[in-house]
Formats: structure tokens, C-alpha cells, sequence
């Protein structure tokens, strides 16, 4: 009845030592990669090779060392390009996060080109990340947010989204995929419906770049952001990506070192695109382990890891299903999400459950998930959510539907 | 399951959480405070009715986790006719008890000893404080002669998480 | 003759995987630690602890994961307040690097109070990151930026420093420690007269906190910068110190999670400080190996390190001055400054120079070094650097020193 | 000294190093660009003065480094009396000897022949394109019809540092 997956977990899982250690006595069973994802030891390897046979600052340096660092940093911007489907390499931003990614799109882009009455149209279902920014352009500029709203299943609704695109719409921020619902949103529709009233579209990666193949050539984003701790990578690096042309255009943002090209006392010219973005030492090593992250993504194959996804999330809402008590949140449908599962106990506070689950080595997030808009949505302050990546499988979701039932007998409901 | 959880989840504990004291607004209140853990978005209001310094009434309102709910449930009981200076005690004496700064045996604080088990489970203990922050925060605010205030949970020990540090240092004392 | 160094160089050097690495078939002798230094393995080893063990996103999970790397995180942030002459914790903010910490504060702090004719000062000496900013943010609200000038000795001109200072000034921004000259400024005495006339100090410590003890309680900055790739810490870790009422009354800078407390989908309410500024998921395993590095740095002990590159600098600067034809820039008065000699060939072009050393394994540094003013004000396009840290000693000076005369041979001069 | 260095540094290179070709500003030139590596903030300008098509004089001024002064030297050396197109097809030829793509048998560029080594240190590489991408950027303004034009150096195939990208991916072609 059930369908193989297309990876061979048990292989993939020997592959990160984090595994193999105990939480509470218990084997961990991580369920949090939509927050952030454990690493493999291939990226682990790449770091160590870094810092101890080729750390150096880049771009400047004339000697070997920084020639080999300087290599290896730009070699992983070519890696993005090709993971993002083949895009211009001077598309590729280095950043600290997608929060940052969205900043910069929302300091460098926005707030020079929005004027009072202009509209920023932002879903409901944002993470704080790509909706913060937004508000703060807009206050700083007498612009608008206006709001997408979600619809009982937990998709976008597009007819109001019709509704509220015009003439006054400048920007559109709207996120790939959800990390409370799994939604996946048509950003290609709402992309091309965008560009005929001359939006800019800003679209959050931050859950899809990690978890399916992305395409930036025929998407329709004009601005794309996401997080490489999100997908194996370490920690301290995003990715913007926009086209080359936009980022000419966008004003600089930070300013210093590498971002320019000749500075006087009371004026400077910048450099090239993307490094004009790039302002100081960037997180060379981060991005060196980043681009051993993508091989170990592209070895796996992107939709062979979101087929695996998709499969595992459908096992899972029949699970949590049958355990009676739990509001599942989200669509169920396999083409609208996957890889997240949020739920909500009637009788267990989401905390609770998380640090009853945390006693089984189970790791759950318990919260707002950065997106208390949402929340209000859903009509929760907070839910619980386990979400899954390659090295999850159905003895993971056996293990947790197990600790669920331990949580609702302590509680004294029999479920 | 594990002794640590068996620990937190004491009986009275479940307790207090299944059968909150405290639910029912009171029909006057001197003072009312509301206090917010960011960190999960849960929010309890504390109301008191005092008299002479006494505390006559109280009231525990919000949602939030077991920990919380039951520490609130525990405050409604135990302020009972004390006075703000007694109150203030019995808080700063559970902060310390719930920092490991004391043990149960050192102090006087009835129910409230079974949250001891929280402290194993240090993202917890700000669960077991925000009923009690939002207290002192009411308790300060009434001898300033203001009648409602918002509040956040803190925790300067545990330090660092977002959201759980006061701004003036006063308040540090909790 | 020679002091005896206060440091343990031999024992120092094995702690550091890298530099028993060859280069173009030399050991590598590497002399561009201002730029960035090399890591020691106890840094390295944090580092895979962090990943192999505790990683998790920050600050909201109530899992066992999360609830280490959390504290984790956040120990570094004390430690980094120690390490700053015991300053309050809330004062300090992760950032990129030292570069986007000046960046932040010029966004944050000076944009809003900036009106047309105020001024900023900024020093000739300064990094482009401690200056673009300013130039940027004078732009953008009709400031000025007047130039605060080195003398011949290369020091600040305090005398017209003095005298440009007035009701005008709004901003002092300063570096502590020239990245090109070596030289210490007298910022305690500086920003005495800047806060007489209500004037704002902002010191780029981006070379003075990796080289000798700081006390910022009684420096006198309102805000201080500085990388902690540049002290053995990784890459992609900066540190913007505040008092926390500055940064409590500064506005927020990015938007995103971790970042705020209450979000609507038109408004938002902020974090308490520091993390108000930490926006998105940090570079959580960064900071940690950081928080390693500061370790290492304090059991070494920042007096000993100062005083050991100073002798090392200046022995080298006595046996440079030997070679003949070599321009020697910076004060050579211990007492103004150490770890870094700048010089210039006049036969041979500084990248050929690099070049050269490079086939000798001497990693050495040659260009601008991101001052470009402060190359006009020397009279050059580009200089050579040497720099120095606890893995260097004399007989890195030596191998130098020969290795410049046989640059010189084989450009034709006999020296 | 190492092999690696002698074959960047040739006898022939450091001769146009020490004795350059084309350091004599031409009394009148119909176009000249100047060229800019912002890496190592070195400046060159290429003057040209052109009749039928046909290049009359060269000069290449400005100061750099060793390789990126040779380059300009032998330039101005072996530019005399080519067509803009002949001047065009060197400077690929050059590009492609220089990123490996041929070998100097391959292709007849004299002296220029002398820089291949510089290969084995690719930093250096665009010290020794520097005045052939002014000399191109040149070429194309003149034949826009314009008289001066600042230019960068550039090196797609090294991908990746500062300054050393066009904008436009015309430009690539060197
Ligand atoms: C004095 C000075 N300021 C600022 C910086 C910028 O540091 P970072 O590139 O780490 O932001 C540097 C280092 O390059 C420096 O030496
Ligand atoms: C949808 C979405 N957007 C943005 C973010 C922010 O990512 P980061 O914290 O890495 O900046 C996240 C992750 O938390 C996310 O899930
Ligand atoms: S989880 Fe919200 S107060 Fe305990
Ligand atoms: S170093 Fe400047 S052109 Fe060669």
C-alpha cells in the first residue's frame, strides 16, 4: 500500500553525526528542519578544509591562500546559479538570512521608489520576516500593506488577490511555501498577474528553495530569498537573488569594504554587481560549506527529496488523524504542500506537548512559528508542528505519534 | 515515562492546571496587570482587590501552558490575605527557589514547592514566572497609583531569551 | 638585546592546523592576520561540537536542541561583555561583521537624527567601512562629512580635529586602530571633546579589539565595531557594542523573526535590546566558535599579546629600514601602535612584491587595504602590509626580510 | 627562485617593465580610454590615433605593476600600423592564450607571447588584460563615434572578482 520512498533514508542518516547522539536517555528524532536543519558530515568536512588549508580574506589578496579562498567563495555563488535553475551568476547575493535577503530588497529597492498611497500587497501567511519589512517601508513611506488573506484550507485567495492588485499595487511579498501550512503558493500566477499592473514580486524561499526544485528563469520572482541553514548549510548565510539588471538599478545598502570601487572623503562610486551588495568580509566559510550543502542536495535530487517529503507528510495527517483530539492545519493536498505538519491538541498546550515529546528524544517546535498573523487566522496563539527533511522516515512518524499518545494519557485523557 | 517529566508534572500540579483557582474575575479590582510571554504568545492578567495594604481578592485570567496556569492557579490561593509585602516575598523567595538559589525547605511557599521540577526544563521556569512578574509589576504599578499595565515574563538568570529581560533594572528583582 | 616575548610562539603555532600547510612548495609563513587571522583548533572544535551535538535554532524552541544551542549563544554574548572590560550584555549585538556594525549604526542611529548642515567627522585613516556609511547616510539627510587629517607622523591631527569640532557635529566616527598605519588614536581624549559640543562617537575597534585590551566602560564610544573572523573567530560574526539605552532608544534596523514581540499584519512592536537588532536566524554555530576564540584570546591574556607584537613590530621595522629603498608609513613610537608595518618598494610594484613572496610561502597583503583616502594622503596607489598576531615571531620577520631581498635581486637592484 | 616565477617574470617581460613602448603621449590622439583595476587601484590609458582604420600611433600610459606595464608596452608595440580589426582579433587571441583556451603556437602575438606564464598566478592574470580591455573599450567608443570612456578590467573566465565584471555581456568578449 505504501509507496517506497525514492531515498534510502537509513543510507542518508549515517551521513549526519548529530543523529547518533541521545536527548534525555532517549534516541533524538529531530522534527524541526523547517526551523533549521541538521548538517551532513560532507559539510562539516568542507568547513574543516577550509579554515585549515585555504582561510584568508577574499577578493584581495594577492597570495595563495586568499587566491584559494576567493576561488572556492565564488565558486559556490556558481553552484547557486545552477541550483536555482541555471540564473546569472551576478544574481547571487551572499547575506546573512533570508531575513536579511528581504531587508535589503525592502531598504535598497522599496523605500526609494514608494510614496504615499502606493500598496504593498503581503499574505497572511507570512513569516514575520517577509512581513516586518514591509510594514517599516511602509511607515517610512506613507505606502499602504495591504492584506492577502488565507482561506479555510489554507490556501492563498486569489480572487481577493485579484481584487486588491491595481495601479496603486508597487510591490508584491509573497512567500513559496509556507512554514506553518506547507502551503505551496502559484507564485507564477500571481507573478504574471503582478507584472501586468507593474508590481515588483518579492518572493520568500526560505521553506520551498530547501524542499523542492526551484526554477528562478521561469517563476516570475523579481526578488527571491532564502536560507542556507534551512538546507544543510551552515549557519550564517542567505541568499537574494534577483536579476543582474535589478540589482543594478537598486540603490547600495551597507557600505565598506569590497562594496566599492573608489571612495574619496565625501564620495564613492560602487562596484559591480553582486559584490556591490556584499559590504565587508562576508561569511566566507559559511558559504564554502554551503556549497558542499547544494552537492549533497543535487546528489539526492531536489524532486526526488520533495517527492520523499510529500509521501511522508500525507503518512503522517493519516496519523495524527487517527489519534482524535488534533486540529491538523494546512492542505492536505499533496500539490498544495508537504514537509509540514502543524496540529493543535485541544486538551495539551503546544508547549507542554513539546517538552513532554522532548523526554522521548522527540524534537517538535511549539509556537507562533515566527507568524502571528497567521495565528489569528487560525484563531490559536500558538500550535505545534513537526516538519521533516531527508533523513526523516515513517518509523519517525511512528515514534512520534506514539510520544503523542504518552502526552495525552499524562494529561488523563485517554485518546 | 521519565522521572524528570513525573518531576514537573507533579499531581498538584495537574492539578491546579485541571482546576484553576482564581478563573473567576473579581467584581472590583484596585489593580490589574497584564503580562505576555513572547515567546509562545500566551498572556495572563492578575487582579487584585486591596484594602489597608491587604490583599482582599484575586483574580488569574489568560491562557497559557500547564506550568503557567497552574503557578497562577497556585498565586490566587497563597495571596490570599497577605500583604503586598508579604506577596512580594513569597514571589521573590519562588524566583529564587525556582533558580536554585534555595531549596523548598527554605522558604514557606505551600503549593508552589511542586513547581520545583520545572527548573530541569529551564525554558519552562519563565512559564512558572509570568503570573508572578505580572504580579509585582501590578503590585509597583498600584503603589504609583496607576491602575493597569502591560508586562512581559523575565528571566535575568536563565539570561538572554528574547523577549524576558526588563528594561529597568528595578524589576530585575524578580 | 631582544626582549624576551611574554607569549609561547612554538607552542602557539601547533595550535593552528593551518600553518603547517606548504605553499607553492614553502611552509606557509602568513602575514596578513589584519585582514583575517587563522583559527585555532579549539575554535574548529567548538565548531563541530556546535553541529554535532547541539545544533538547533535559537531562542523559541522548547526542545533539549534548541534549549543548548540557546545557551550556547547566548554564554557568548557574556563572554563578549567580559571581554569588553565587563560591560552589560544587553549592550552587545551579533552581527555580520564589523562592517555591517558600523552600517547598522548609521541606519539606525544617525539616519533619523541627521538634518541638512549637520556634520559628521571622520577621520583620513579610516577603512572604507567606517566611512561609505557615512557618506551614505550625509547624502541621504543633507549632512556633511568633514575630514578629520593625518599628519606627516601619521596621528590624527587633533589640533584641527579640535577646531572643526563644534554645535555642527553630530557624529565622531574614528577607528581605534588604523588597519594601514598601526596607529592607535587617543579615542578616550576624542570623544571627551565630542560629547563637550552633544556629539555622537562611533570608533571602528575592528583592529584594537583583536590587538590589545579594551575597556569600553571607560573608552568613551557610544558604539564600537569589530569582526571576529579578525581575533580567530570565524567568519560571518560581528560585534556592535551599545549602552543599552542607545540601543534602546535607536530604531530598529532589519525586520524580521527573533527580531520583534507583537506583529500585526499593518504594525509591529519590537524585542528588548539587544535583541531588537539580531533579526532572522543568527550565525548561531559562528558566535559559538567565537565565544572559543575569546577564550583562547583571554588565556593568552590581550596585555601580552599587545606587548608581544609590539616588540615584534618593532624589530621588523628596524630590520625593514636595513633593507634600503623601502618607505616605511606609521608611527613607529611603540605607544602608537603595533602589529601591522605598511611599506612601499620604490623599484617594486607592491603586487609584484606579493607575488614574489607567494613563491616564498610569505602570505603578505598589497592594495589599498579598503583606505583608499588615506593611500592619496601617503602619496601612493598601494602599499605592502605586514601584519602580525601570537603565531608570529621573529624569525617570521627574518624569512621576510630575506625574502624582500630576493625580490629586489630579481628586479634588477642589488640592495 | 621558484621556476613558476621565472616563467611569469621572463627576461622579455621585465625588459617592457623596465624600457616600456608607448610612454610618449601622442600629440594628438583620436580616441583614448583609461582603464582602472580596482583591485589593486592601478590606472592605464590607452590612446590611439586612427586613420582609414588603420592604427598610426599608440601610446599607454599610467601606472601599474610589472605585468600589467609589459602588457601595455608590448600593446603599444605590436598595435603599430594594424587595422582595428587585426587589433580586435589580438586582443582575443590574447584573452585565450591567457585563460588557457590556446596555446601561443596557436596564435602569432610576439612579446605577448612572453606573458603566458602568468597563467600559473590567476590574480595576476587581469594585471596583463588591464590594457587590452581599455584598448577594446576604446575601439568600441570610437567607432560610436565618441573621444573618452573610463573601463574597468575584466576577466569572466577567473569569475568573480570585484570590479573585473562588464555590465554588459558584449564586453565579455575580452
Ligand atoms: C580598521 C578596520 N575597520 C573595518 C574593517 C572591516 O571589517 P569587516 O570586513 O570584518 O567588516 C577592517 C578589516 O578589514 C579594518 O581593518
Ligand atoms: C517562510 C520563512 N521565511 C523566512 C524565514 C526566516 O529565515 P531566517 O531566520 O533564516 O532569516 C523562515 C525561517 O524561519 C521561514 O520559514
Ligand atoms: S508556554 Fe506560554 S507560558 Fe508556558
Ligand atoms: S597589480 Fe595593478 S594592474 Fe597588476
Amino acid at each position: 500500500m505504501a509507496e517506497s520512498s525514492p531515498l534510502d533514508v537509513a543510507r542518508i542518516r549515517r551521513d549526519f553525526p548529530i543523529l547518533s547522539r541521545e536527548v534525555r536517555g532517549k534516541p533524538l528524532l529531530y522534527l524541526d528542519s523547517a526551523a533549521t536543519t541538521q548538517k551532513p558530515q560532507v559539510v562539516l568536512d568542507a568547513l574543516m578544509d577550509y579554515y585549515t588549508h585555504s582561510n584568508a580574506n577574499v577578493h584581495r589578496a594577492i597570495h595563495t591562500l586568499g587566491e584559494e579562498a576567493t576561488a572556492a567563495y565564488e565558486g559556490v555563488r556558481d553552484k547557486v546559479a545552477a541550483f536555482l535553475g541555471g540564473v546569472d551568476r551576478r544574481g547571487v547575493v551572499f547575506t546573512r538570512n533570508a531575513t536579511e535577503s528581504l531587508n535589503l530588497v525592502a531598504y535598497a529597492w522599496a523605500r526609494p521608489r514608494l510614496a504615499r498611497g502606493d500598496e504593498i500587497l503581503v499574505s497572511e501567511m507570512e513569516h514575520h520576516s517577509n512581513l516586518v519589512p514591509w510594514i517599516e517601508a511602509a511607515r517610512v513611506t506613507g505606502a499602504v500593506v495591504r492584506t492577502i488573506p488565507v482561506t479555510d484550507e489554507g490556501l492563498l485567495d486569489l480572487d481577493v488577490y485579484e481584487e486588491l492588485l491595481g495601479h496603486h499595487t508597487k510591490i508584491v511579498a509573497v512567500t513559496h511555501k509556507s512554514n506553518v501550512l506547507g502551503t505551496i503558493n502559484p507564485v507564477a500566477e500571481m507573478a504574471k498577474a503582478a507584472h501586468d499592473v507593474g508590481a515588483f514580486v518579492v518572493v520568500d524561499g526560505a521553506q520551498a528553495a530547501a524542499h523542492m526544485p526551484v526554477d528562478l528563469n521561469t517563476l516570475g520572482a523579481d526578488a527571491y530569498a532564502f536560507s542556507a541553514h534551512k538546507m544543510l548549510g551552515p549557519t550564517g548565510v542567505g541568499v537574494l537573488w534577483a536579476r543582474p539588471e535589478v540589482l543594478e538599478e537598486m540603490d547600495a545598502f551597507l557600505g565598506g569594504g569590497e562594496m566599492i570601487r573608489e571612495v574619496h572623503m565625501d564620495r564613492a562610486t560602487f562596484n559591480e554587481v553582486p559584490w556591490k551588495f556584499e559590504a565587508g568580509t562576508p561569511n566566507i566559510a559559511g558559504v564554502v560549506g554551503f556549497g558542499a550543502a547544494i552537492d549533497y542536495l543535487q546528489a539526492l535530487g531536489m524532486d526526488k527529496l520533495n517527492q520523499h517529503e510529500t509521501q511522508l507528510t500525507l503518512y503522517a495527517r493519516d496519523r495524527l488523524e487517527e489519534i482524535g483530539g488534533l486540529t491538523l492545519f494546512g492542505p492536505r493536498d499533496a500539490i498544495h504542500g508537504g514537509g509540514i505538519v502543524t496540529f493543535w491538541d485541544k486538551d495539551v498546550h503546544p508547549h507542554d506537548l513539546s517538552t513532554i515529546l522532548d523526554t522521548h528524544g522527540v524534537a517538535i517546535r511549539a509556537g507562533h512559528h515566527c507568524a502571528q498573523p497567521l495565528m489569528r487566522r487560525l484563531g490559536v496563539v500558538a500550535t505545534a508542528r513537526a516538519s521533516f527533511y531527508c533523513y526523516n522516515d515513517r518509523d519517525d512518524v511512528d515514534a512520534l505519534v506514539m510520544a503523542l499518545h504518552e502526552c495525552r494519557k499524562y494529561f488523563g485523557h485517554v485518546s | 515515562m521519565s522521572l524528570e517529566l513525573d518531576s514537573m508534572y507533579r499531581e498538584v500540579v495537574l492539578d491546579h492546571y485541571k482546576q484553576p483557582r482564581g478563573r473567576c474575575p473579581l467584581d472590583r479590582h484596585d489593580i490589574e496587570n497584564e503580562g505576555f510571554n513572547p515567546v509562545c504568545g500566551d498572556e495572563v492578567k492578575i487582579g487584585l482587590r486591596i484594602e489597608d495594604g491587604i490583599i482582599l481578592g484575586v483574580h488569574s485570567l489568560g491562557r497559557g501552558c500547564s506550568i503557567s496556569v497552574a503557578s497562577g492557579s497556585m498565586l490566587a490561593e497563597i495571596l490570599q490575605g497577605k500583604t503586598l509585602e508579604e506577596a512580594r516575598s513569597i514571589a521573590e523567595d519562588f524566583r529564587r527557589m525556582m533558580h536554585g538559589e534555595i531549596t523548598p525547605d527554605e522558604a514557606d511557599l505551600g503549593d508552589l514547592e511542586a513547581l520545583e521540577g520545572v527548573q530541569k526544563f529551564p525554558v519552562r521556569i519563565k512559564c512558572a514566572l509570568l503570573p508572578w512578574t505580572t504580579l509585582l509589576d501590578a503590585i509597583e504599578a498600584y503603589e504609583r497609583g496607576a491602575r493597569a499595565e502591560k508586562s512581559t515574563t523575565e528571566d535575568p538568570q536563565l539570561g538572554g531569551r528574547p523577549g524576558i529581560v526588563h528594561k529597568n533594572d528595578e524589576r530585575r528583582s524578580v
